[in-house]
């Protein structure tokens, strides 16, 4: 990525790429380590689903099926000291910051599966101790920015967050994740111009599912590529294939890799589709204003499917492996624990389980933390 | 062709406000509705459901996520002799689109000594109880009941809801209408509505149950949980007044006066936080105006100031409940 | 200008010109009023300093000196149906709108010297009855946005007006004037979304005067050209030389072209500076923040002067009626009445005299128009 | 070295603010200072005058004129380690970062049951009377004391500024401050300042004159609007106590009380608009707690339920006023 941000060719990225790519220097265990973390990201969602329909689970579910290659592969180019600051579709985040640390790393910089699936199911374990919902938890410690549901309002924060690493010497980024939808906020561009001003370290994720709730993109903004908004704020505007893990984890190691260098924030647009409706409330009225034909053809890229396709190609996975754990393209209901990997399905196991012996907490919490200092 | 009031087909509050709405388009060919997600999927619960089938992006707009301008963009076509029903996907956003409400919209007014009006509803499901949390819970109507030149109301029957949304669609002035999203479905709320067109005219209130021993004032899903405290104190042989505001901007002062002279006693109930809530307000107003009647201190029951809780418990411990109205009103009668 | 959007030629417009410019049009006659509308700007703006500096009015002016070639040479391009919405640094806007159609016409579709004298002295005969203050003034009537203070919250407003115009089968556009500091609003961002969305006929022009008040312009944004922001948004983004009334008016008349035409909004940035501080309270202050140097420079290029060099070439103006009223280059304290021609002072008195023996409010109406409906 | 308090220099409000300020960023290294033209120009009224001199841009950050980033940055900064405080360029602009306040920052230590605070400080001038009109005139206090998490102050003396000043800026919870503009250069109001370092803590009650006759409870500038009408009135006999609340949230309602059990009388005076006001809050609060004290109707006087308009007879009309205080008190007496 260019040095300068008015080089127009840099900031056009699309159909170049640069000399070298990250991925370049990933080894066969690293993508193995990808693929595996797609199936976690997969499971983690089609698991919460069914655990909703057998009624054990209060609140919405914000599906991330279909989208787990930009989580996966935004976070895999990270450093355990770098912010995330992930939404409402963006849950499996919370637990797999800093998998690349190794999943059960006790020096890992994320939130352990137990914590979220203790928010899920409203425990005590929760790290927020269930006092707010869904994706709406966080840690200082872990370097996770606890979002409000106002749509880009962690924008800031994450902003914020670097401001104060900078003054400290610390050379971290932060990562926001947001939907193309929450783009139309007036502090997504508040905070995006100024981080330009300052030159801080923020990578703005757009996680371009074409939908923002009912309403399609056309009617949200009014550019081909969403990514050129970065141009109006004088920063790189960066385009990836939101289905492949690997040219979301390039692009973001780009833009990190520029933000560090002290050139300040950018933009990167992940090409997605949203497999389901808005919420788990949604999907059987998300025909009313989106064509079946359209499902189709956007659910068509899996990224599970994607990567595997890779793999073999590279030789690091033979065809009879690859056909092994067939979730890939399989809704909720179509798939089984046999469907995925067993460490994932035991992994997971150990948080819902976790979750469903924890205690919900108790009345009177409902009246403390209002402020830090009682007086 | 038989209609609802010959059938006497049972409707719950949320077809009020969607026939509301409707009718309203239907003769008022100036009326523009705009927010989120409003036209195909017909809003998050369906209150816009069929407008765009029947009006067209030209009068029924989704908008992009941006309540500003929203609001902002609903001022201008106000300002140039359109009327805006503006949907809130839910009431908490507002705070997205909080300058262009009070300083923009509700002063237009105001400012240009009566050259111009506002006739905007901004409206939205509103409410706790139902495990919304922070962000999908909140009742704010104080915000905006300190912010002069807005109107506010909060029905509470079917009747009410679309009898008070054609006033407020035909209203030249802003005004925010809380809509109780615990109330939208509720099936023991149902009730014929006329056939015929009707208005439920704003700043009045509604006694819901007459008695003599004490006054509560309430308003929104909080009207069911003193009505339910009222039934208990029935059985122990005390007779309470319920009176629903309906109307908080402006506030009908003679209904709750003339309850008070008859009961000399009065409990405020609502689900905002306390500290300058609107519940503290008809506080206020009863102890400046009616201080002679009052034969015991008056008392409100509100959220705690706390945001409101996700998890049953904690949502519960913060917010108003049947016992907590009951065994206050007891007092209150005893003192 | 392109009615695509996206031809990048067409976006980055600087250097380039269309092959016909708007002012080709123009009349000698038309350069004579444009001229003595630059002066009725401009003295407009010391006499109220004047009047302020001998106690006769409450309030902050925000002067508009050496910025009238972007209000002159912006209205010059508009029809009486036309929307504007001017703020606080616009205040001669008000009563130059459609100015072209006679200063006295009663047809005319701008406000009356009277009214807006009758704003500055707070008295009963401004249009909002002194109700607000400064530049917070309008009328449904004469197509004005009342402001309120809030940076750039006119804008969506604007945008509003519009689409009712639309609706109504109209092909009016609505010219906005923002100060750049107010383009980091994040109003400024949706309100302008929108309109790209809608393709609705709202031109932003950008008074980027170099400082927003103590600010200089690269802590409020990081581009060369502000009108860059055009690009983030799928608009186009002009340029204009502030300085040079004929340019701001082939400028604006092309992106009014634009408009017109159902292609949508646009931005048009017209360089200029402030040659006072922020506002009256701010000259002595200015120097706190603003080199000498840095005012000297920018004062050197003063609207009149330009324009007057420019009529003496074309043949429109003799160099000795060029020398005749000498207000450019002149300060408030520096120029008298003899400065301008005298109809220009005659308008001006008119004005004043109206205002000064007008009443002021009586108090009760502070409790007056809340609501309309008062019940 | 001469102290000031041996010279006895007397210092005007906006000086306590300034010194507090600077006092702080000294010996707090973690503390920054954001806002619009806070730099090179020291803010519109000089409150951070010379601080970017001595601490440069990294801890005196001139932000671009975007409210909403502006607190929002400051809340990553406090969730990262730091201590914010934020100007205001006027207190009026805090609508157009209301979201940030109100849902971000305000509900973070609630939200995270504890694990974050936000020790910012949001500041800036505020109040009537000045002809500064609808948009440079407000006191929108009540908004954030209906919003859980804020605490709020308005200090009336340099030697409160200073004190809450710093007292706030060490508060690990955000704390809004409404500096009255008309204060911040008034003569009649210099007082010598300690030399030593100190604090005001928040939440406590000043009495600023005693009586027995009546309890005035106001805050900011009206407390001189009222301590003029007691001087009236105590030419006619008549001892009014009145109290300057100075902190809004928490509130010192023992002080309050006290006074009732001794003059059993209440006016409660600030220049918001009534409905859901600070005022009707404090009206409230002792009616429901000390309503066996009180001997006659509790009142307020309040801004009118409208904008602050422009020319001077409009904005003292909507305005109290000590004539109007002095009327009220003497019939509240009489009562
Ligand atoms: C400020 C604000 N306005 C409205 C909403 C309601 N809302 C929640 S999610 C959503 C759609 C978001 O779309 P997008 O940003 O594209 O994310 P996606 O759900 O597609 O991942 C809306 C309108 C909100 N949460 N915040
Ligand atoms: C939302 C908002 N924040 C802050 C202010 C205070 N303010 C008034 S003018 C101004 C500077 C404006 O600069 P710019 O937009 O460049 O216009 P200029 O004065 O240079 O013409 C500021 C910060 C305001 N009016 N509105
Ligand atoms: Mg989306
Ligand atoms: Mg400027």
């Amino acid at each position: 990525m260019a040095t300068t941000k008015t080089d127009p060719d840099q900031r056009h990225n699309e159909g170049r790429e640069p000399a070298k790519l990250a991925s370049d220097l990933l080894t066969a265990d690293d993508y193995h380590e990808l693929l595996k973390q797609l199936y976690m990201a997969r499971y983690f969602d089609v698991r919460l689903i069914k655990e909703k329909k057998r009624g054990r689970l209060r609140g919405t579910l914000y599906s991330s099926h279909n989208q787990e290659g930009i989580i996966v592969g935004a976070l895999y180019g990270l450093r355990p000291t770098d912010w995330i600051s992930p939404i409402h579709r963006d849950m499996p985040a919370f637990f797999m910051k800093d998998f690349r640390s190794g999943w059960d790393n006790p020096e890992r910089v994320g939130m352990t599966i137990e914590e979220v699936c203790g928010q899920v199911w409203g425990k005590v374990t929760s790290p927020g101790r269930a006092r707010d919902n869904w994706s709406h938890i966080g840690s200082r410690a872990k370097k996770i920015i606890h979002s409000t549901s106002m749509l880009a309002g962690t924008i800031p924060a994450a902003v914020g967050v670097t401001l104060a690493d900078r003054l400290n010497g610390l050379d971290s980024v932060a990562v926001t994740f947001n939907g193309e939808g929450s783009t139309a906020q007036g502090v997504f561009h508040e905070a995006i111009n100024f981080a330009a001003v300052e030159k801080l370290p923020v990578i703005t994720i757009i996680e371009n599912n074409q939908w923002a709730y009912g309403t399609p993109t056309h009617y949200e903004y009014s550019l081909e590529d969403f990514a050129r908004r970065a141009d109006g704020f004088g920063i790189p505007g960066l385009v990836a294939d939101g289905q492949d893990v690997l040219d979301v984890y390039n692009k973001v190691c780009q833009a990190v890799e520029f933000s560090r260098a002290g050139n300040g924030p950018s933009i990167v647009e992940c090409k997605t589709f949203r497999s389901y409706g808005h919420g788990d409330h949604d999907d059987d009225r998300a025909e009313k204003y989106r064509p079946e034909e359209e499902v189709e053809e956007g659910r068509k890229r899996d990224p599970i499917a994607i990567m595997k396709k890779i793999m073999v190609e590279k030789g690091f996975l033979s065809p009879a492996e690859a056909a092994k754990f067939p979730a890939e393209g399989k809704g909720a209901s179509e798939v089984t624990d046999e469907d995925f990997p067993p460490e994932v399905v035991a992994y997971l196991n150990r948080g819902v389980e976790s979750a469903v012996n924890a205690p919900v907490p108790e009345a009177h919490e409902g009246g403390m933390w209002v402020f830090r200092e009682e007086n | 062709m038989a209609t609802a009031t010959e059938t006497g087909v049972k409707k719950n509050f949320l077809t009020g406000l969607k026939e509301a709405i409707a009718e309203e388009m239907e003769s008022n060919p100036n009326l523009i509705c705009m927010g989120e997600d409003i036209g195909a999927l017909g809003g998050a619960f369906g209150v816009t459901d069929g407008l765009i089938a029947r009006w067209g992006r030209e009068r029924v707009i989704d908008m992009p996520i941006s309540e500003a301008a929203i609001v902002g963009v609903a001022a201008g076509l106000c300002l140039n002799g359109k009327s805006v029903m503006v949907e809130m996907q839910f009431i908490d956003f507002i705070s997205c689109g909080f300058d262009q409400i009070v300083n923009m919209t509700a002063t237009y007014h105001y400012r240009t000594a009566g050259e111009v009006n506002m006739p905007m509803v901004i409206r939205g499901p509103a409410g706790a109880y139902g495990g919304g949390a922070l962000y999908h819970s909140q009742m704010n109507e104080a915000w905006f009941a300190n912010s002069p030149g807005i109107k506010i109301i909060v029905p509470s029957t079917p009747y009410d809801a679309k009898g008070m949304m054609k006033a407020a669609l035909r209203n030249p002035d802003p005004v925010l209408v809380y809509e109780i999203k615990d109330l939208y479905r509720r099936r023991d709320l149902e009730e014929v509505l006329p056939e015929e067109d009707y208005i439920v005219p704003l700043g009045k209130a509604s006694v819901r149950r007459e008695g003599d021993d004490l006054t509560i004032v309430t308003y929104g899903q909080n009207v069911y949980h003193c009505l339910e405290a009222a039934k208990n104190l029935e059985k122990e042989g005390y007779h309470v007044e319920v009176i629903d505001l309906r109307s908080l901007v402006p506030l009908d002062e003679a209904t709750i006066i003339e309850s008070l002279k008859k009961t000399n006693r009065l409990l405020v109930v609502n689900e905002a936080p306390m500290t300058c809530g609107f519940a503290g307000e008809v506080l206020s107003r009863m102890s400046e105006k009616a201080f002679e009647y009052l034969d015991a201190p008056p008392a409100r029951i509100t959220r705690l100031d706390t945001p409101v809780p996700w998890v049953k418990p904690l949502e519960l411990f913060v917010l108003p409940s049947v016992e907590q109205i009951t065994e206050k009103a007891l007092k209150l009668i005893k003192y």
